[in-house]
This record gives C-alpha cells, structure tokens and sequence, in this order.
C-alpha cells in the first residue's frame, strides 16, 4: 500500500505534481501550450516537465489558441487526452470558436462516438497588477456553453485533486486557475480522493451564505472572521465546480441561513452569480429573507492595475454584501429598497 | 506504383504553376504521358479505372435523388457535390482503410467511399441526428460545417498517428473560401512545425457560395502552402486519374515522415451551393457551360472507349446500379425517423451531469402530463 | 415636410430599408460580410444594396469572421461605421476575440479616444429546421461583455427603427435578427422615431409578467391570449434591449403581477434569464409571490432539427411556467417545491 | 529617392532569399552597394544617419531606464526592445506623419519616432492607464497585447484610407511568434483582397518569448506572404539605412495603388521578453553574443566614423540628450498618479448606460461611506 504523505507546495506546485502524475498514469496525457517546454510556462506552472517526459509529450505550441485547441480535437479523435495550457485568460478568445463549436459539442455532435477528454488549464484573475487582457475571468462564458464543465480550486490540495479528475474525466474540462493564489502554499495529499462535483463548506456559519471560488474565497474566509468579531456568523462556500453547480450543497446552507451571497471578480451582467441567485431563489424562495446579493468585478472592462483595487471585491465589499443581505442599514440600502 | 517517394522526387514550383496544373486525362478522354505522376498510377488499369467510373456514377445518381428528396420536403437541405466527383473519388480510393478523413459539408462521395451506409448519408440533412455515421466505423470524422476547423482536427489526429508510431495518414477536405480562414492558416503552421503526416486537399471549385475564388485568393490556392514549408500541388480536380495519382504522393509523403503536403483540385461546384441556393443571382451561365465540358464523368468513359471496354455494356450495369442505389437511398430516407424526445439529452456529456440530469427529470415529468392528459 | 408612410414589409425587407436608409443618410457607412453583395445575403436581406450602393461600400468579404471584425475596427478607427453581417448564428465564434478584445474595449482601451461604432448583424435562434450552428442563440455571452450593446427586435418596424438606432449609436452594438420571423410581414413607418434602450409592454395584463424577446415574443402574445381565455391575464414584455435591459420596465410590471415568468431559446445556464430573474429578485424581492420562472432552451447543444421542437419554448411550455409561477398544480410543482 | 515605384521594379522571389537579405551596411559598418535599393536612400545623408544614431541610442536609454524603473517597484512590466532600434527606427522615420501605425508592445521606438511624449510611453506599464496616448494625436493606435490582431486593424484602415482617395498608408508591426495567429494570415487575405495600402512589418527577432521562430516557421517568414499575393522583402533589421530604404519602397507601393507589402526585419530580441522573464532558462548565450556582433547602433557609428563625421562629438551631444531624456522620463514617470476610483467607469460607453450609470451611483454611495465615517 502506498503511504500517504502530505507536502507542503504551493498552488503552482501543486498542479505541476498533478501534471507529473498524470503523465506517469496515462501514457495517452499530453500537453501543449505556449511555451511550456523550456521556459516550464510563464508561471513555472509545467516546470521540468518537458525535461523529463521530453517534448514529444510536453510540447511548446505555435503562438495560435485556436490552432492549440483545434490540435487537440484532433489528438482526441485518436485517443489522447491532451491538456492545453491557455497563457492567460485574454488569450483564449482566440480559440473561442474550437471550444464552444468543437470540443463543447463533439460529444454530442456524433450521438456519444466521440469523447474529447480535454483539459484547458486557464490562469484567470486580476490582482496581479498585470497590463490588459492579463487579469479576466471568462468562466462565464464556458459555464453558460452546453457540453462543458467549468471548475476552478482554491488551494494547492483542490488544484492537485482537481485536475487530476479533470484529465481522467471523459468530459472537456475548463479549468481555471486562481493566479494570484499560485504562489499560497498548503498542504497537498497527492493520494487524497477527489472529484470535479462538489462544492465544500470552508467556514460553518448560521446567518448568511457567502458563496465564491477561486482566488475570492480566501477574501471571503476573511470576511467571515471579520464579521464574526462583529457577532455575524457566514457560511463560506468554495463552489469549486461552476458548470455544474452544486446547488445541493448551496441549497442546503441557504435554507438554514435565509441569506446569500454571491461574489465573483467577473462582470456581473449575466455572469455566474445572476445563475446562482436566480437558481437558489427558485429552489429555496419561501426560504429566503432577502434577495440574493451581488458582490462582483464592475461591468466594465478590467481596468488598469493602479484601479483594480476598486474593480475587485475585497473585505469591505463582501461585507457590505452581507450588511445588505441582512438588511442592515448601509449605503445601498436606498438602492435596494427603492430602486 | 512505387512504394516510396524517392529523395530525388522533390515537388518543384512548377507543380503549382497554373501551366503545369497535373492532368493525366484530357476533358477528351486522352490520356496524357506524364514522367512524374504516371509511375504512381502504374498499377491503376481499366477495371480500376471502370470502379471510379461506377463509382463516380452512382455518387452522381445518389447526390441527384438527395437533391429530390429535399425538394420533396424528405430532407431540409443537400449540399450536392456535382462536379467534384472525380477530386472526391480520386483522393478517397487513395486512402488506405485506417486513414482518417476530416471533411467539410460537400464530401458525399468520400463518404462513401469510405463505406458510410446509405441512409446514413442523409441522416443529418434529414434532421434526425446531429451527423451520420460513428466515425471510428469507416474512419470519417463528423463533417465539419464550421469553415475550415477540420484541418486542425486532422492536423491533431495526423500527429497522433506520429506519436502512435504508425504510419496512418489523416486527410482534411476543404474548399477555396476556407482557405481564407484563420484555422486553415493555423493548421499549416502546426502541420509544419509538428511535421504531421497530413494531407491538405482543397477542392477549389471556383465558389464560395456567391463568392468567386478570387474574393478569397489573388494568386493560386495551391501557392499558399509553400511558405508555410508544405510543398504543394495543383492538379485538375476533375481528372479522377490525376487526383488519384497526386494523392497517393502526398500520401506515401506523409507516410514515409515527410511531413503534410498541400493539394489543390482545380474543379467546379455545377450545381447550386445547397438546395436554398440560387446561382443564377451571381454566376454568369457561360461559365457553367465551359465547366459542363470539363465533366468528369464523361472523360473516363471516353478514356474508358479508347482502352476498348465496352463502355455502353458498363454503363448499363452501373445505371442498373445507380437506380438500384437511388431506390435504397429513398427507402432508406424516409425510414429514418426523429429520435425520442428525451434523446435531445443525451450525450452531451459521457456520465452523470447534476444540472442536466435534473433538468432532463423535469422535462420528462412536464411530458409525461400530456400522456397523462391523453 | 416628410410626408409619414406606412409601408407592409417583411422584417428582413424592413430591415434591408434600414440599411438603405443608413447608407443614403451617411457616407460613412459601410456593409461588410459574406455574400451580402450580387447575392443579397442568405437571407436576401441585403438584396439589391451593392448594385445600389456599389461595391465599394457593400462588400463581399474573404470567408473570416474575425477578418470581417478586425477589419471593421480598423475602418472605424479611420471614422468608418461597418455594418458586419455575419451569416448565421453559430459562425459568430471565429470573430469573438475581436469582439470581445478589440469592438468592445477599444473605447475604454483608448480613454475615450476611438469610438467603435460598429454594427453586428446576426441572424439568432432556431425553428427553421436548420442543420448543427445554424440556430444557435449567443446573445448571453455578449450581454455579459462590458462595452456592447446587444439588442433583438421581434417585428419589421422595431427591426428597421432600431437597426436605424443602433448604426448612429457610437456603441458597438450586437443586433440579434430573429431569423424565424425574417418572413413574417408588419407596418413599417421608416421615420418613426426609436431607440436601442427601451423595452415595450406588448400585451397588457395584471397575473404575471412574460418577458422575452426576439422570436419568442409571438409565442408570449399566443400564449397570453391563450391563457386569457381561462382568465389568467398575462402581461407580456419585448425586452428589445438585451443589454442593458430597461429593468424600469420589467420592474414596474413585476411589482404590479408579483409574478415574472422569463422565456429565451437560448440554454438556461448562466443566460439572460438568471440575470433577468436575479436583477428582478433585487429589485422587487418583497413584491414576487413567486420566484422568477425561467422556461428556455436546454443546456444541451441545439439539437438536430427533428429534435428542436422539444427544445424550443413553446406556448406550452411558456404556460406551463406561468403556471408555476401561479403555484398553480402542474407537472413541475413538486420540482420547485421539494427540490 | 525615386518619387515612384517603376512598373519595373519587381520584388523578385530572390529578395525573399536568406542569400538575399537586404543589407546596405555591414556591421562592421561598410555601405554595401545595392542598385536595386541605394536610390531609395539617395538622399539620405550624413546629417540624417546621425539623426537615425541619435533616435536609436536615446530610445536605447529609454528603454534601459524603463527597465531599471520596473526594478525599482516604479513600473509594473517593461517589454525592452534592445536590439530592435533600428528595425524599428528605421521603419518609422520612413512614415509619413499622416500614415498610421498599428503596434504591438514592444514598439516603443516607433512610438517615440512618432511623438508620443516620454511619460506617456509608460502609462500602461505603470497602470495608470489602459494606453498611453490619444492615438489622433500621433497616428499610432492602442498597442495590441492579443497578439496579431492589430493587423487586422491596420487592414482595414489601409481601406478606409482607400477609399477616403488619399494616399495615407497604414502599417502593422507585429512579431515573428504572431504570424502563427490565423488573425495575421486573414490580415493578408484581406489586403490583398482589397488591396488595401498596408504595410506588414514584421519584426523577426527570433523569439517568440521561450520559442525559436523554427517553432512557428520551418520556412523564413517572409516566404509566406507572396502565397497571399502580397510580395515580401526580407532585410537586415540591424541595418537603420536597410530597413529605411525597404519601408519607403513598400509604402511608395501601397501609395501608389500597388497594395500591400510584406517586410520581414530580421533582428535580434538582446533582452528578456520582459521583465518578467528568465531567457537564461532557454536561451544560448553564445546566441546572444553572436548578434551583439551585429548591433544596430555600433554599426551606425561606424558608418558615420567612415563618412567622417565626429562620432565622439556626437556621442558626447547624444548621451547628454540621452540622460536628460532618461531624468524626464523617470520624473515623468513618478509623477503619473493613479485616476480616481470612480473613472473605473468611464469610456465603457460613449453615453449613458443604464445599468452601467446605476451601478457607478452605487459604487459611489460605497465608497462615500467611508468618506462619512472617516
Ligand atoms: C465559420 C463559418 N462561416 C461561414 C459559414 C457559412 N458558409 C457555409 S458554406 C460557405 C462557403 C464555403 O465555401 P468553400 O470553402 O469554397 O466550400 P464549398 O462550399 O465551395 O464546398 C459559407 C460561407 C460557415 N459554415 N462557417
Ligand atoms: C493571443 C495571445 N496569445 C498569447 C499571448 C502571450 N504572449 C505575449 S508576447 C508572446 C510572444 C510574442 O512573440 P512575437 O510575436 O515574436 O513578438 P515579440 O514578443 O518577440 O516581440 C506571447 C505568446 C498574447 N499576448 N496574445
Ligand atoms: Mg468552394
Ligand atoms: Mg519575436
């Protein structure tokens, strides 16, 4: 029996051990990307991997996304399950047509014939004080794409899990990674079950439901030892998966607190968090004290980094979701009674 | 046939000269000597020669009864393929059984070719299923309706096959207006740099829907390939010969590791683009006209005549065939019934789904009222 | 003085006036796209502009979607307003990064500096027995882009006011042409004054408010005139504007029905409709006896033509949504109740 | 310099040739006799070669100080373009101030050769704003960090230029990594569909971040071009005068209604991608050393030191200007303060915006809050 160690890795290091282990598991697990090989990805995410596994199966790309995302179809149609690495968020929209036309569908498109085991692995997120198209997040796109799961961890034990289960998924997988976070370290189980299903409960609380993933839901466990000094206690909710959500889990915190909260740094029009309002008032209406609150990215496009500290939720704003959510008196207060 | 492409054969810039487009049958049915081509069609005799006629002639019968059966309401639409028999055919009969074809919407003939039953030709213009045929049952992809995205796909699979260690061949089927896409452009670009064993064949039939190929291309199609480091070749796309012989060197090409090669079949789309097309809005008839002398069909008979077969004894067993075929393609059509209301569900993903499997339980229960109702 | 006529016009002829309209009116104007010239479009609707105009200002585009794009943000960069059409629905996707990265950031891109005025002409949806990415309903992922509008009219004179409106506006704006209704015939007075901001109550009604838009909104007025006969008095909203949505509207007929039921073709998942139910849930969360009802297109790829029937709302299912909204008995209860 | 292209002057398969790079100065700063391109700088004198020397060692400290300016905390992430000046330099003092340029990052020379004051050159990097400058005011677009997409941009305001009659030219910069993107490739379909007056400049300086061109290109880049229509040169993208001379020939071309030209400047990126990155983690230095043998300024000063020109004057006039640019840069740079919060808002819409507006009075009723309680 294998021995169950825990190290302490960061995020980054986190997914470059789930990466090693699935090349060692599956000789059929390939990556391609945008200089992977080498340089080990700008992040450092692939570090060493080219070098052991060589660039038959750890492959630097063409500068294209779609020509990346395309190859892999075709490398599906042949059995192998390839994981690309998307640079940035901003720069998956070139391939944007290969993954809602393409990989989303083909599944579908030849009643079951096909599988297209993809993993697109996506750093995603501001707070890096990055230069334009550096700092989005597009899930909600992905997530609102017929025949895709959307999933993104939190924390270097989630990221190694998850995309394990994400490249041994028979399922294209979109898998965000919180950015800023790949440096935060955490202890890692490489031998720890886990799957791309389940949200976790990471803070037990019994007056609001405050629900996030990825780099938010470390804010957002902030935000609940904050509020719990002040005498509120918040339940926080790691979705983890975002297409599908878990809502059984959301459902079950909800009826118990009456409240929710919803953030994300995506824009709020349409995004993810309109889904998860509209989706637990449907389930728990009768339940519900209040109108599900947002605390999102603004609808504008991301900012430059010397204003990205107002796009972003932070403490205060998730706080002031929850004041609003409890109907405390606050600044909006006006604009949710009387608007 | 040689079974190698020798080191001296190296496909040279008048291969895609518009001069020295390949052509090994005149539209006359005279064969034409060629020192390069002809030792690849060697082995290629009149009975071969007599199966691409029949060939060619019952994918004409079948695209003509598919035309009907749309304009009789049994189909919602029919790209026909009228024109291109002999580029379809002649790349098709090319491919050994475990090459992999990615085509487009037109590709009927290489279809079936590749031995795709015949209702299953028509199941997705029938509305029925969203493509015909399991590709991995005669190694077709699912047709590729978005412009161009198939010569990835290829180009993916191609290497596949590389890292496989086989010496398998993927064919990417394509027309003049896709060659404007960005993705046609990306897969010659990883085609190249991955060395795939790819074969890029590029039907050229003159139109884009309305468009001429030269809203699309100042030069020739075939010129594009070689500064992406593919070498190419022009050749007459209605000379199935000719096609045949072109395809088999970018096949052994890519077969014996050298890398993808680019193909251009100089043809003509003689029909409408689809049944809802109507090319009397922006095609001069003249044109037709011209094209209608170039016909593929008629050129191997007359090629055929000039070998002494009995062209009119074949012609009698083929048509036999033919209305045969297009009598199995009718019954087969109007057998193929919708699916199940609840299969619109199924297998967009390959297990459980939360958010689906709850919403497929709900659209049953609202379905199952009616029964009840009823 | 113009003399005020009202013409019958087909919504696609309706449209094809507008265009004319537009290019007399303004030099600057431009179409661009695929097959728009000798051919007038798949749909025709361009018919007869090139030999009108030229094609120095209709004109046939090589076969690339983002080509088309790109190249409308450098003619707008030049003060050019291009008019795109790109053919169907589903071939929208090799464009997105254009769009998403260039049409709609450049003018916050560049401070204010370049103005993107360019219009997206794309026939949406299904109901026409089409084969795979031909009905396809996209508008979610542009609403959810900051910096577009995106709009859809349901009838010919909405159809030429607001394509009218939406190519003076200085905003890039998405116009979502229902292509099931291209046939369908209406007034059309060309010198109505109109915006691309305002919803429009169709039909009157006090129970429950239906909102969608585009094609839908004939299935709505069939079903509120359905429903009336068992004396449920639907009030049906065209919502015209999709982003943003005149939530004033929405809101003022909400707070009066206490009910909201919304329809759209397109998949249910993170669409327009969680944004509608979550907005309206902020908005008049003491005034619903009801959570907001969604009844869409399944979150499944469109299906094959033999199929899209099921997958379409249709009158039944919209009252069946109205039902549910009235907590009516029906097959769903149980879902919305226990779930 | 000739006024207009002659209908003879061909751009010949030949200067697409590795043999064939243009070059008119060595780098050990000979003038080399070229008479297809020495009359497109006849009239470039010793006057203006110092004038090149001198643009090219100040955008050279410029970029030196923007890099140290990173270091210190000042700027969020500087691309240098060390070893680019003259590719860069070289093109850009051939435009007209009414032609337009479309860049990519790194353009900083050109955007220097254009104007664009010295703070404004960091805005971006500082974060201060999403671009640094109005491009009306300097016919320089936003850059483009999607790369390739602003050759599309280019494109079509080569167009619009076209059909406004005037003889304006739009010119794209883009790298050698991006001529994988399928945009670049559509960018050439549709100038040469439409002949539009642009000219595609691309700087080949052999990496794209940790990828070797042969990752993109088994082929020389400019090769591909002339597949699309367009004729290509391939140029020393070291040598100022070179590239000087190989510009004016493409933009007389597109002046003169000939369409669009493709130049391939074949350079070196001496620096790190950017300040982010490790190039001794993939890179041979031996590489390195070899191209800081063919740097662009040396050569320059060598020239001039041959045309007998007082280069130790001119260096001491240069590196005087050049510190002085360097403190107002820095100052410049320091002084670039963060905008108000609430212009997070502006210019996502030219007017008003329901939502948008509603949800700016929110944000400000926030953050008016803590104005309140503090
Ligand atoms: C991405 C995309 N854009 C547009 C279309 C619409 N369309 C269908 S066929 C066609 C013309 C294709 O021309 P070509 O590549 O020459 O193939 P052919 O039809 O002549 O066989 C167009 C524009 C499409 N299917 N996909
Ligand atoms: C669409 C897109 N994909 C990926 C990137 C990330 N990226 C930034 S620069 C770069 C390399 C560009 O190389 P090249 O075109 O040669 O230009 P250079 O940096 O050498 O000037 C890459 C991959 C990007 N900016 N945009
Ligand atoms: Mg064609
Ligand atoms: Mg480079």
């Amino acid at each position: 029996m294998l021995q169950t160690t825990t190290r302490q890795l960061t995020l980054a290091q986190a997914i470059n051990s789930a990466l090693r282990r699935a090349l060692q598991d599956d000789d059929k697990v390939l990556l391609l990307g945008e200089d992977i090989g080498k340089l080990g990805g700008v992040f450092r995410v692939t570090d060493g991997l080219q070098a052991d596994f060589g660039s038959d199966r750890v492959m630097d790309a063409p500068l294209a996304e779609s020509g990346i995302i395309g190859t892999a179809v075709g490398l599906a149609y042949r059995g192998y399950r390839t994981v690309c690495e998307i640079q940035f968020d901003g720069f998956i929209y070139p391939g944007f047509d290969q993954i809602v036309a393409q990989v989303a569908k083909l599944h579908y498109r030849t009643q079951g014939a096909v599988k297209m085991p993809i993993t697109l692995r996506v750093p995603f997120g501001g707070g890096i004080g990055a230069v334009e198209h550096h700092s989005e997040s597009p899930e909600a796109y992905f997530a609102h794409t017929a025949g895709l799961r959307v999933v993104s961890p939190s924390n270097p034990q989630d990221a190694h899990t998850m995309l394990r289960a994400a490249i041994a998924s028979d399922d294209p997988v979109l898998f965000f990674e919180p950015k800023r976070r790949y440096w935060a370290k955490g202890p890692v189980d490489e031998d720890a079950p886990g799957d791309i299903e389940h949200a976790a409960v990471v803070t037990a609380g019994t007056d609001v439901t405050l629900v996030t993933y990825g780099a938010l839901v470390g804010v957002a466990r902030d935000a609940a030892a904050a509020a719990a000094e002040d005498g509120v206690s918040i339940e926080v909710i790691d979705l983890r998966s975002l297409s599908p959500i878990d809502f059984d889990t959301v459902e079950r915190s909800v009826r118990k607190t009456g409240r929710l909260v919803i953030s994300h740094e995506a824009q709020q029009f349409a995004g993810l968090g309109a889904e998860i309002a509209a989706s637990v008032t449907e389930r728990c209406f009768d339940y519900l004290d209040h109108a599900p609150v947002r605390v999102t990215g603004f609808d504008t496009p991301y900012p430059p980094s010397a204003l990205e500290e107002y796009f972003l939720p932070d403490l205060d704003r998730m706080l002031d979701g929850v004041d609003r959510a409890l109907r405390k008196p606050n600044s909006l207060t006006d604009w949710t009674a009387n608007a | 046939m040689p079974t190698t492409v020798s080191k001296d054969f190296r496909l040279t810039e008048s291969h895609i000269r518009q001069e020295d487009v390949v052509q090994l049958v005149t539209p006359a049915g005279a064969r034409v000597a060629n020192p390069t081509f002809d030792p690849w069609v060697d082995d290629v005799g009149a009975d071969q020669l007599a199966s691409f006629y029949e060939d060619m002639v019952l994918v004409r019968r079948i695209d003509t009864e598919a035309t009907a059966l749309q304009r009789q309401g049994e189909l919602g639409l029919w790209p026909p393929l009228l024109g291109q028999e002999a580029a379809q055919i002649g790349s098709a009969r090319a491919l050994r059984s475990d090459d992999f074809a990615f085509t487009s919407y037109r590709e009927h003939a290489v279809a079936w070719c590749r031995g795709v039953a015949l209702p299953d030709l028509l199941r997705m213009w029938r509305g029925t299923a969203a493509s015909g045929w399991n590709p991995y049952d005669v190694n077709v992809a699912a047709p590729a309706i978005i412009i161009g995205a198939q010569t990835l796909h290829a180009t993916g699979y191609a290497l596949g096959c590389r890292k496989d260690g086989v010496d398998t061949v993927a064919i990417a089927y394509f027309g003049d207006g896709a060659t404007s896409e960005g993705d046609v452009n990306e897969a010659m670009v990883f085609a190249a740099s991955f060395q795939a064993p790819v074969v890029f064949f590029c039907e050229n039939n003159q139109w884009a829907i309305s468009e001429p190929v030269g809203v699309q291309a100042r030069n020739h199609i075939a010129d594009r390939a070689p500064g992406f480091g593919i070498p190419s070749l022009r050749v007459d796309g209605n000379d199935v010969l000719a096609v045949h012989a072109a395809t088999r060197v970018a096949l052994e090409r890519a077969r014996s590791g050298g890398g993808p090669t680019f193909i251009e079949a100089v043809t003509y789309r003689m029909g409408p683009h689809t049944t809802s097309d109507d090319p009397t809005r922006y095609r001069d008839p003249d044109e037709l006209a011209t094209w209608q002398g170039r016909d593929p069909i008629a050129r191997i008979g007359l090629l055929l005549e000039g070998l002494d077969v009995d062209v009119e004894a074949l012609d009698r067993a083929v048509n036999a065939k033919a209305d045969e075929t297009a009598r199995a393609l009718r019954a087969g059509c109007v057998a193929l019934a919708a699916p199940e209301p609840l299969s619109v569900f199924d297998n967009v993903f390959t297990g459980p789904h939360s958010w689906l499997d709850r919403q497929r339980s709900q659209y049953a229960a609202y379905l199952a009222q009616f029964d009840e109702e009823a």
